[in-house]
C-alpha cells in the first residue's frame, strides 16, 4: 500500500528511514527543527539564558555599573566558589539523593586548610590534599549508611550537617577564625589572578576549534556508517559563532582585570564533569541509577558503587568549594559554609535543570544555575536597600529568573515530552 | 502429561536445574517447592495462570529475587544468585515482564546499559549502528533511537528490551513474556529468533499467554498453579489438556467461552473464522 | 559558708556561636570565679545557637536540673522577658548578661554596652581620618552591620549611627550582613567598590569578620592603600589583621571582668542578699563595664601586656606566628 | 477491505466520529489524518504495527493528548477533550495500555480512584466487597486487595485496570490491548465481557495484536499504519489480508515464517498443531 | 487438579479464598504475623519508636533528670510548635513537592499576630485568623506558580522564603520585636495552660474506646460481607492495652504540671489529618498524585486542585505553627522562624517515615519525628557540653535514632515489599 513510500525510504539514512521522522537538513530544515523546539518547549538551558537575560537588563537599567567589565570579574570570582559546590550536587542529585551538608564539610575543609596550612604550617598542597581527602571521606560515609543500612541519604547528611559542623567548631574553637596569608598564591588565586590577555584570548579560540573538530569527526564516522549527520556547513558555523561570543567576553573582561583563573578552574571542572556524565560508562551508570535504580540493577551494573562515587564526588567538590572561598576571603572562619551555602547550592543546581529526582540534569546546569544566583545577589548589593526590600526583591526576581523556563517545561509536558 | 524427566532434546546437558524452589512475600506464598530442569538447545516454555508466580520464578533466576528455599545448579555447579550481575556473568540474560529499562535514557542506551563500548570515551557512532541493527533484525519501528525510552509506544519498549538480551552472549535466556505488546510481524521475528538461538544451542525458558506460540516454539511446556508445579507437556498437547491444567479446572471460561460460541455459531449458521 | 549557697546549681546561657568569646572567654571567666567564690556549686552551660525557642528549651531545662540563678545573655532580648516572669514565678532569679531585658526587670544586669561599642568604633575612625586629614566633601564610608535578625547587631548599628552623625563623612551605602556571613559582606563590598571606587575612605564593620571581609574586598579588587578597617571583639584574626597594618580598630571587651563580675552577683543571690549596684538600667540593677578600643598603638599595652587573672587576653607568641612577626616587631611586641 | 462507511451494527447511532486527526511529537508525526467511526452496540478493533499510532489515539480520545489538529464529534456533538476528567465526564471509558494505575496505593483505591463510595468516610467496606465482585467476574487471581498493587504481577494488574474501567457506566469504552498480559481463562472472561457489554448498546474501541481475538469479538477492524488509516476489514477477512495492510506488505515476516514452517512440516513429515 | 483444595477454599473468607495467602486468625495467628513482619521488615512506625526508647534509655542514665515528669512535659510543649508545622510539611511531601519556606512563613505570622494583636489592638482571634488566612494566601501562591507555570515548588518556596523574610523584617522592622502580652489567654496557652487530670484520664479513656469501637463496627460489618475479620478478643486487647497506655502517660504527666493543651491540639491537628489523609477522598486523591500524577489524572481526579489544598495547607499549618511558638516565646521576633525550623520540620516528617519523592506518609510521622527530634535537642540540653560536641553528638544520636527504620526499611525492600 504504502510500498512507494517504502522504497522512497531506503535510500535514506539508517536512522532517517522511518517516513514519520521530519528530517531536518540544510539550514531552512535547522531553522524549522528550531522553530518545532521552541513550540514544544524542548530548548534545553535556552529558557533559563532568557531568564538571565531579563535580570541582567533590569539590573543594568537601574544601575549602569552592573554590567561593567570590574562587576562582572567580581561576579565571576564569586561564582566560582559556590558554583564548584553545585557541581557536586548535581552529581548527587544526579542519583536522586541529596546531601544537606556540602555547607558543613566546605566549612570543615576550609577549617582544616587554615589550621593545618597557617596553625601547624604543612605545605599548602598537602593541607589542600588533606582537606580534599577528608571531604571524599565523608561522602564514604553517607555513601556505606546508605548502601549498608539503607538510610536516606536525606537524613544521613542532615546529621553529617550538624556533625561537621561541630567539627568545624570544634577546629576552629580556640581562634574562632584563621586568617590566610595574604600574598600567598592560593589567597592570589581566590582573589586576584587572572588569565594573561593572550592566554584567555586563546583558550576561547581553542574551545570553538575543538567544539568544531569533535562534532566535525563524529559527523564524518556518522555519514561513513550510514548516519544522518550535520553539514559541514552548520557545524562550521556553530564553531564560528560559538569562537566569536567567547572572544568577545574575554575582550570585555579583559577591559577590566581578565578572566579569574579561579573562574577558570570552575569551568574546567564543568567541562570535565560534563564529559563524565556524558561520555563515560561511568556517567551512563549515573544517569541509569537515578533514572530506575532497580533497571539499573538488573542491567548489572554495580549500584552502590555508582552511589558511592556519587556521595565522595559531592563531597569532595563541597571540600574543594570550600577551599576556595577560604581562598576568596583570606580567611577560615566558624562562619563559612554556614547560612545559606547550602541553599544556594543545590539551588543553583536546580534552577539550572536538574531534577530534584534524579536522573535527569547536566553539569552546565550547576554553571548556569550560579551565575542566576550570583546576578541577583550582585545586582541587589549595588542598589540601596534595606534587609527587608533586600529579601523580598530577591524572592521576587529568583521567581521571574526561573519562570521563562517552568514555561518551556510545562510546554514539554503538555507535548507529551517529560 | 509427561513425567519431569522427559525432555524431547536431551542429547544436550543440563543447563539449569531447579530443586524445591520456594518463596513468600510475606504473607503470600508466591512459590512452592517448585522443581524445573532446562538444558541447552531446548526452549522450555513457562505458562500458568495469572499470579501462578512464573515471573517471581524468572526473577529469582535473574538474581532479582533470593528464594527463601531451594538449590539453583547451573552447569553442573550449585550457584547462589544473590544479585543480577551475578546472574549477568553467569550467562543468564533476561528480558522481565515490566521490561526494566530506564526511561530517562535513550534507546540506545538502554540496550548498551552496562555493557557499553568504550568505557572511558563511548562510542556512540559504533552503538547506535549496532542498535539499528538489532532493532531491525526484530523489524522493530523505531522512528528514532535518539528519543528517551519514555516516549516510545509499548510495542517498541518490549523491542528495546529483547534487543538489549541479544547483546550478551548467554547460555540461558530467560523471556518473560516478551511478544505480549508485540505487532504480528514482530512477534513471528522474536518466535524466529527463539528457533534460531535455540538451533545455536542455548537454553531458552519462555514464558507466554500465548498457547499458539508457545506450542510453536516450545520443546517441553511446564505449567505452573498457583505457585506449583502443576505438570509438562508435549507441544502437541490439546489446547483443552493444557487450559485444564492452567485453570485447574476442567469447566473453565475458556471452554465455556468456546462451547458458547461454537454453540451461537452453529445457531446463527454463519461460520466465522 | 552560707548552707543555701554551698551545692547550689547555677546556669550560664549563652546567646550564639557568632563570636568565639562565650566559650573561649566568658564561660571560664565564670566557671573560675564561681569555683573560687563557691567551690560546690554546679555550673551549668548552654548556648543556644541564635536561636530563641531553643534558649526557651535551655531555660526550662535548667530550671528542671534545679538551677536557682540564672544568667542568661538573651537571644532576643524581648523575648527573654517571659523567660525572667517565669523563671520569677518559681522562684529563681535571673541575671541579664551582655544584653538587657529592657520591658521586664530582671534581678540584676552586668554587661558591657553594644551601642557603646558601636560608637566607639565609628567615633574612632572618624577621628583617624580627620587626623590624616581626609577632606569630607565627595568622599564616605561604607557601614557594614551585623545580621538583620539579631538584636545585638541592632544595638550596634545604632551606635555606628550616633558615631557618625556630624561627622562629615557620608555613609555611602550601607548592609545588614545576613547571619553575620564573611563571604556575604565581602560580596557586598566588592560591589560599593566597583561603584564608588576611590570615594571610599574608611569602612566601619560590625565585627572582625566582616572587617575581614571588607579588607579582603578591598585587596582582591587592588585597593592600595587599603582605607581603615574597623573591627569589634579582639579576634585572634582581627589583632593579627592590626598587626599587619590592614585593619585600623577593634574593640576589646574583657569578657572575664563582665563574667566573673556575674559570678560574684550570683553568688551573693544564692546567699538572699541583695547585690549592691552603680546604676540602674531599664528598671534593673546594674553594673555596666567600658570596652577598650584597641588600634596599632594601643595593641601591646591593652592586649598583650594587660593582665586578667594573671594571664595576658592574647599572648604575643599566639599573635606574633610566621608572617606577623614583623609587624609584631614593628608595634614592639616582641623584639 | 470495505469502504469508510460500512458497518455490521449500523443499526445504532454514531457515538464517537473522528475526522483529520493529526498529532506530532516534536518531529514525529505520530498520526497524520485520522478518520474513525465508532456506533453505540458496535465493537470497533484497532490493530496496526508497534508504533503504528494506535495508543496514541486512544489517548486523545482519552483526554490525556489533544490532538494538533483535527475534530472530534462525540454523540452528535463536537467537543474538546483537554482533560481526562472530560472524557469520563463525556462516558468515556479508558484502560491505558500503561495501565495508569497508582503503585503506592492498594487495590481496592485503585479500581474506587477517583469514584470512591462515601468522599468524606470512604466505606472501605462497601469498595472491597464490591473490588471482590469485580475481580471475581474477571477470574482474578488476586491473594488479597489490601496489598499495594507495586506487588501484583503484570496480569493481575491488567485485570484491576479493567475492573476499574467496569465501575462507571460509559457510553464508549477503550481498551488498550486490554488481554495482552492476561492468562488464557482471563482473556476468554475479558473476551465475553466485551461482547455482553456491546450486547448492552455500548461502543467498544479495543486494540490487540492477536488476530484471533480480535476476529472473535470485532464487528469491525481498522487499520492504522505509520500514523494514517491504512483501510477497514470485515472480521472474516483472511489472516493473511490484516496482516498486510498491517505490516504494508505482502512478503512479510509472518508470512515468510508460515511459510517456513509450512515447509519444515512437510519436510520432518511429523505434523505440528 | 487441585480441585479439593479448591472447594475447601471456597468456604473461607471472599478475601481469604486464595489458597496461598496465609490467614492468620485467633493470638497464635497474630504473633505469627507479627513475627513474619518483623523478618520482613513491615513494622510501620515502630522501628522509630524503637529508636527512641534507645535514645531516651542513654540519657535518662546520663542525666535521671531526662525522663522527669517536669522535663517531659516541657518537651510536650516544645514538640507542639515545630510539630504542628512538620505537619504541614506531611500534606506537601505526600503530593511529592517540598516547602522550604515553612519557617519563614511561620515567622511572618507570628509577625503579624504580634502586629495586629499588640500594636494595633485587633482582638487576639482577629488577628490569629488574619495570620492564617494570609499564611493559606501565600500558599495558594505557590499553587498557582505550580500549576499555572509549572514552577518546580523547590524553587518557588525558595523565592517564597526570601521574599517572606523580607516581609517580617518589614512588618517589624521599626520595633524589632514585639512582646506578647504576658498573661493573655494566647500566651498562658502556650506557655502553663495544662488539662485538669479528669479531663485528661477522661480523654485518654475516651481515646481508647473510640479504637475499640470503630474496630469493632468495622469488624462487625465485615464479618457480616463475608470478609474477614478481627476476632473481637484481639480487639478488646487492642482497645484496653491502648487505654492502659495511655492512661500511665497522663498519669506520670500529671505528677508535674499535667498534659499541656497546646500538646492537646497537635494531637488533634494529627488525629484529624491522619483521618482526612486515610478515609476521605480528597486523603486518597493526594496518596494518588503523590504516588502517581499522571494516573491519578487519568482516573479524573483533579490533580490543581490537589496540589492547591497541600499547599495552602502546608503554608497555613506553618502559619499556625508560627503562632504557637509566637505564644510560647511570648514574643514575636525578627529572628522567628530563621535558623533550623525549616530544616527541623522537614526532618521531623521524613525521620517520621514521610518519603520525600511522594506517595507515602502519614500525619502521625509529623509527631514521631518531632519527639525524636526534640528528644535528642532536650536530652543534649541536660549534659553540659561545648556548641563543637554538642553539633556532633546531635549529628551521631540522629543517625542512630533513625538507623533502625533504615534497617526495617532495606529488609522490607530486600523483601520486595517497597
Ligand atoms: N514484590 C512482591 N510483593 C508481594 N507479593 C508479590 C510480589 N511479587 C509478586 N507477588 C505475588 O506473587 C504472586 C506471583 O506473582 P508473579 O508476578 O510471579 O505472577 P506471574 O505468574 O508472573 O503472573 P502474570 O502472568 O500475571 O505475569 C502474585 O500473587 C503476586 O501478588
Ligand atoms: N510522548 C511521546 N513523545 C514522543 N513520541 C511519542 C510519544 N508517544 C508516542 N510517541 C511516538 O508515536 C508513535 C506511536 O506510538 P503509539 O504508542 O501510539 O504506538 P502504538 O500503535 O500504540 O504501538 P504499540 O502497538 O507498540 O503499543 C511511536 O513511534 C512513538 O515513538
Ligand atoms: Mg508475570
Ligand atoms: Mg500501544
Amino acid at each position: 500500500m504504502n510500498g512507494d513510500k517504502e522504497r522512497r525510504a531506503t535510500s535514506a539514512p539508517l536512522d532517517r528511514a522511518d517516513e514519520r521522522i521530519r528530517s531536518d537538513t540544510g539550514l531552512a530544515g535547522a531553522t524549522r527543527a528550531f522553530l518545532d523546539r521552541v513550540r514544544s518547549g524542548d530548548l534545553g538551558a535556552l529558557p533559563v539564558v532568557i531568564g538571565l537575560v531579563i535580570i541582567c537588563t533590569a539590573f543594568q537599567s537601574l544601575n549602569p555599573v552592573f554590567l561593567s567589565s570590574n562587576n562582572l570579574v567580581n561576579l565571576l570570582f564569586d561564582c566560582s566558589t559556590v558554583g564548584v559546590i553545585a557541581l557536586g550536587i548535581v552529581c548527587i542529585l544526579m542519583v536522586g539523593e541529596i546531601d544537606l551538608s556540602v555547607g558543613s564539610v566546605s566549612g570543615f575543609a576550609s577549617a582544616m586548610v587554615g589550621v593545618l596550612w597557617v596553625n601547624m604550617e604543612w605545605p599548602a598542597w598537602l593541607a589542600i590534599f588533606a582537606a580534599l581527602v577528608v571531604g571524599g571521606a565523608i561522602g564514604a560515609l553517607y555513601a556505606v549508611l546508605f548502601n549498608r543500612f539503607g538510610m536516606p541519604s536525606f537524613v544521613s547528611t542532615l546529621a553529617g550537617l550538624l556533625a561537621v559542623l561541630g567539627l568545624q567548631l570544634y577546629l576552629l574553637g580556640s581562634t574562632g577564625s584563621i586568617n590566610l596569608p595574604y600574598g600567598s598564591p592560593l589567597v592570589n588565586f581566590g582573589q586576584t589572578l587572572v588569565m594573561p590577555p593572550a592566554v584567555a584570548y586563546t583558550l576561547a579560540a581553542v574551545t570553538g576549534a575543538v567544539v568544531f573538530a569533535t562534532a566535525f569527526r563524529t559527523a564524518a564516522r556518522r555519514k561513513q556508517a550510514g548516519l544522518s549527520a550535520r553539514s559541514l556547513g552548520s557545524l562550521l558555523l556553530r564553531g564560528i559563532v560559538i569562537t566569536i561570543i567567547l572572544e568577545l567576553v574575554v575582550y570585555y573582561l579583559n577591559q577590566d582585570r581578565g578572566v579569574p583563573w579561579m573562574f577558570g578552574l570552575f569551568v574546567a571542572l564543568v567541562v570535565a564533569m560534563n564529559y563524565a556524565l556524558t561520555r563515560t560508562k561511568w556517567g551512563r551508570s549515573m544517569n541509569a541509577v537515578g533514572g530506575n535504580r532497580e533497571a539499573a540493577r538488573r542491567a548489572g551494573i554495580n549500584v552502590r558503587r555508582t552511589y558511592m562515587t556519587a556521595f565522595v564526588l559531592c563531597a569532595t567538590f563541597a571540600a574543594a568549594g570550600g577551599i576556595l572561598s577560604a581562598a576568596r576571603l583570606a580567611s577560615a572562619s566558624q562562619q563559612a559554609g554556614t547560612g545559606d551555602v547550602n541553599l544556594n547550592a543545590i539551588a543553583a543546581a536546580v534552577i539550572g535543570g536538574t531534577s530534584l529526582f534524579g536522573g535527569r540534569g547536566t553539569a552546565y546546569s550547576a554553571l548556569l544555575g550560579i551565575i542566576v544566583i550570583q546576578s541577583i545577589a550582585s545586582g541587589l548589593t549595588l542598589l540601596d536597600l534595606s534587609s527587608s526590600l533586600r529579601y523580598m526583591i530577591t524572592g521576587a526576581v529568583l521567581a521571574v529568573a526561573v519562570i521563562v523556563d517552568s514555561l518551556a517545561r510545562r510546554s514539554r509536558m503538555s507535548h507529551g515530552r517529560a | 502429561m509427561t513425567d519431569l524427566t522427559s525432555q524431547s532434546n536431551s542429547q544436550n546437558g543440563l543447563v539449569l536445574s531447579l530443586r524445591g524452589i520456594s518463596k513468600n512475600f510475606g504473607a503470600v506464598s508466591a512459590l512452592t517447592n517448585i522443581d524445573l530442569d532446562v538444558h541447552a538447545g531446548e526452549v522450555v516454555a513457562l505458562v500458568g495462570d495469572n499470579g501462578a508466580g512464573k515471573s517471581t520464578l524468572v526473577k529469582i533466576l535473574a538474581g532479582v529475587h533470593l528464594p527463601d528455599s531451594g538449590t539453583i545448579t547451573f552447569c553442573r555447579d550449585i550457584v547462589a544468585l544473590d544479585d543480577p550481575a551475578a546472574s549477568l556473568r553467569l550467562g543468564i540474560a533476561t528480558v522481565f515482564q515490566d521490561l526494566a529499562l530506564c526511561e530517562n535514557l535513550d534507546v540506545v542506551a538502554n540496550i548498551f546499559l552496562g555493557r557499553e563500548l568504550d568505557p572511558w570515551r563511548l562510542d556512540e557512532v559504533a552503538m547506535e549502528i549496532r542498535a539499528w541493527t538489532l532493532l531491525n533484525e526484530l523489524s522493530a519501528r523505531i522512528p528514532s533511537v535518539r528519543e528517551p525510552v519514555a516516549s516510545l509506544s509499548g510495542g517498541q519498549r518490549q523491542t528495546v528490551a529483547i534487543a538489549r538480551s541479544l547483546l550478551l552472549e548467554p547460555k540461558l535466556i530467560l523471556l518473560d513474556e516478551p511478544t505480549a505488546a508485540l505487532g504480528v510481524a514482530q512477534t513471528a521475528e522474536v518466535l524466529d529468533l527463539i528457533e534460531r538461538v535455540r538451533d545455536r544451542g542455548l537454553a531458552v525458558v519462555m514464558i507466554s499467554h500465548n498457547m499458539e506460540d508457545v506450542r510453536a516454539v516450545a520443546d517441553r511446556i511446564v505449567v505452573l498453579r498457583l505457585g506449583r508445579n502443576n505438570g509438562i507437556f508435549h507441544p502437541d498437547a490439546s489446547n483443552q489438556e493444557l487450559v485444564s491444567a492452567i485453570t485447574g479446572a476442567s469447566n473453565n471460561a475458556v471452554s465455556r467461552r468456546a462451547e458458547r460460541r461454537q454453540g451461537s455459531r452453529e445457531h446463527s449458521r454463519e461460520p466465522r473464522p | 559558708q552560707n548552707a543555701k549557697v554551698s551545692g547550689a546549681t547555677v546556669a550560664f546561657l549563652m546567646p550564639d556561636q557568632a563570636s568565639t568569646r562565650y566559650e573561649e572567654h566568658d564561660r571560664p571567666g565564670f566557671v573560675a570565679e564561681m569555683s573560687k567564690l563557691c567551690p560546690t556549686c554546679k555550673v551549668l552551660y548552654q548556648n543556644a545557637d541564635a536561636n530563641a525557642s531553643r534558649q526557651q528549651q535551655q531555660f526550662n531545662s535548667v530550671i528542671s536540673q534545679g538551677a536557682k540563678v540564672i544568667v542568661i545573655d538573651p537571644v532576643d532580648s524581648t523575648a527573654a522577658a517571659s523567660l525572667v516572669k517565669q523563671a520569677q514565678g518559681q522562684g529563681v532569679k535571673v541575671i541579664a548578661y551582655d544584653r538587657p531585658i529592657p520591658s521586664t526587670a530582671a534581678d540584676f544586669y552586668v554587661s558591657f554596652d553594644n551601642k557603646a561599642i558601636g560608637k566607639a568604633i565609628a567615633k574612632s575612625l572618624v577621628d583617624h581620618l580627620k587626623a590624616t586629614k581626609v577632606p569630607t566633601d565627595d568622599v564616605g564610608v561604607l557601614e557594614i552591620n551585623g545580621s538583620p535578625t539579631d538584636a545585638a547587631a541592632g544595638l550596634i548599628r545604632d551606635g555606628i549611627h550616633d558615631g557618625l552623625a556630624g561627622s562629615g563623612y557620608k555613609t555611602l551605602a550601607e548592609y545588614d550582613t545576613p547571619d553575620w556571613a564573611p563571604p556575604k559582606a565581602q560580596q557586598w563590598a566588592s560591589g560599593q567598590i566597583t561603584r564608588f571606587g576611590k570615594k571610599i575612605v574608611g569602612v566601619v564593620a560590625a565585627n572582625d569578620g566582616t572587617g575581614g571581609a571588607a579588607i579582603a574586598a578591598l585587596k582582591a579588587a587592588g585597593v592600595n592603600p587599603v582605607p581603615p578597617v574597623t573591627g569589634n571583639d579582639a579576634t585572634i584574626a582581627g589583632l593579627q589583621l592590626i598587626i599587619a597594618g590592614d585593619q585600623y580598630n577593634t574593640i576589646n571587651k574583657p569578657s572575664e571582668i563582665v563574667a566573673a563580675a556575674a559570678a560574684n552577683v550570683a553568688v551573693q543571690l544564692l546567699a538572699g542578699e541583695k547585690p549592691k549596684s552603680e546604676t540602674t538600667l531599664f528598671n534593673t540593677p546594674s553594673q555596666l563595664f567600658t570596652p577598650t578600643l584597641v588600634t596599632a598603638d594601643n595593641l601591646k599595652a591593652e592586649i598583650v601586656d594587660k593582665r586578667i587573672n594573671g594571664k595576658p587576653i592574647q599572648s604575643a607568641e599566639v599573635l606574633c606566628g610566621g608572617r606577623y612577626a614583623e609587624g609584631c616587631k614593628k608595634l614592639g611586641i616582641t623584639k
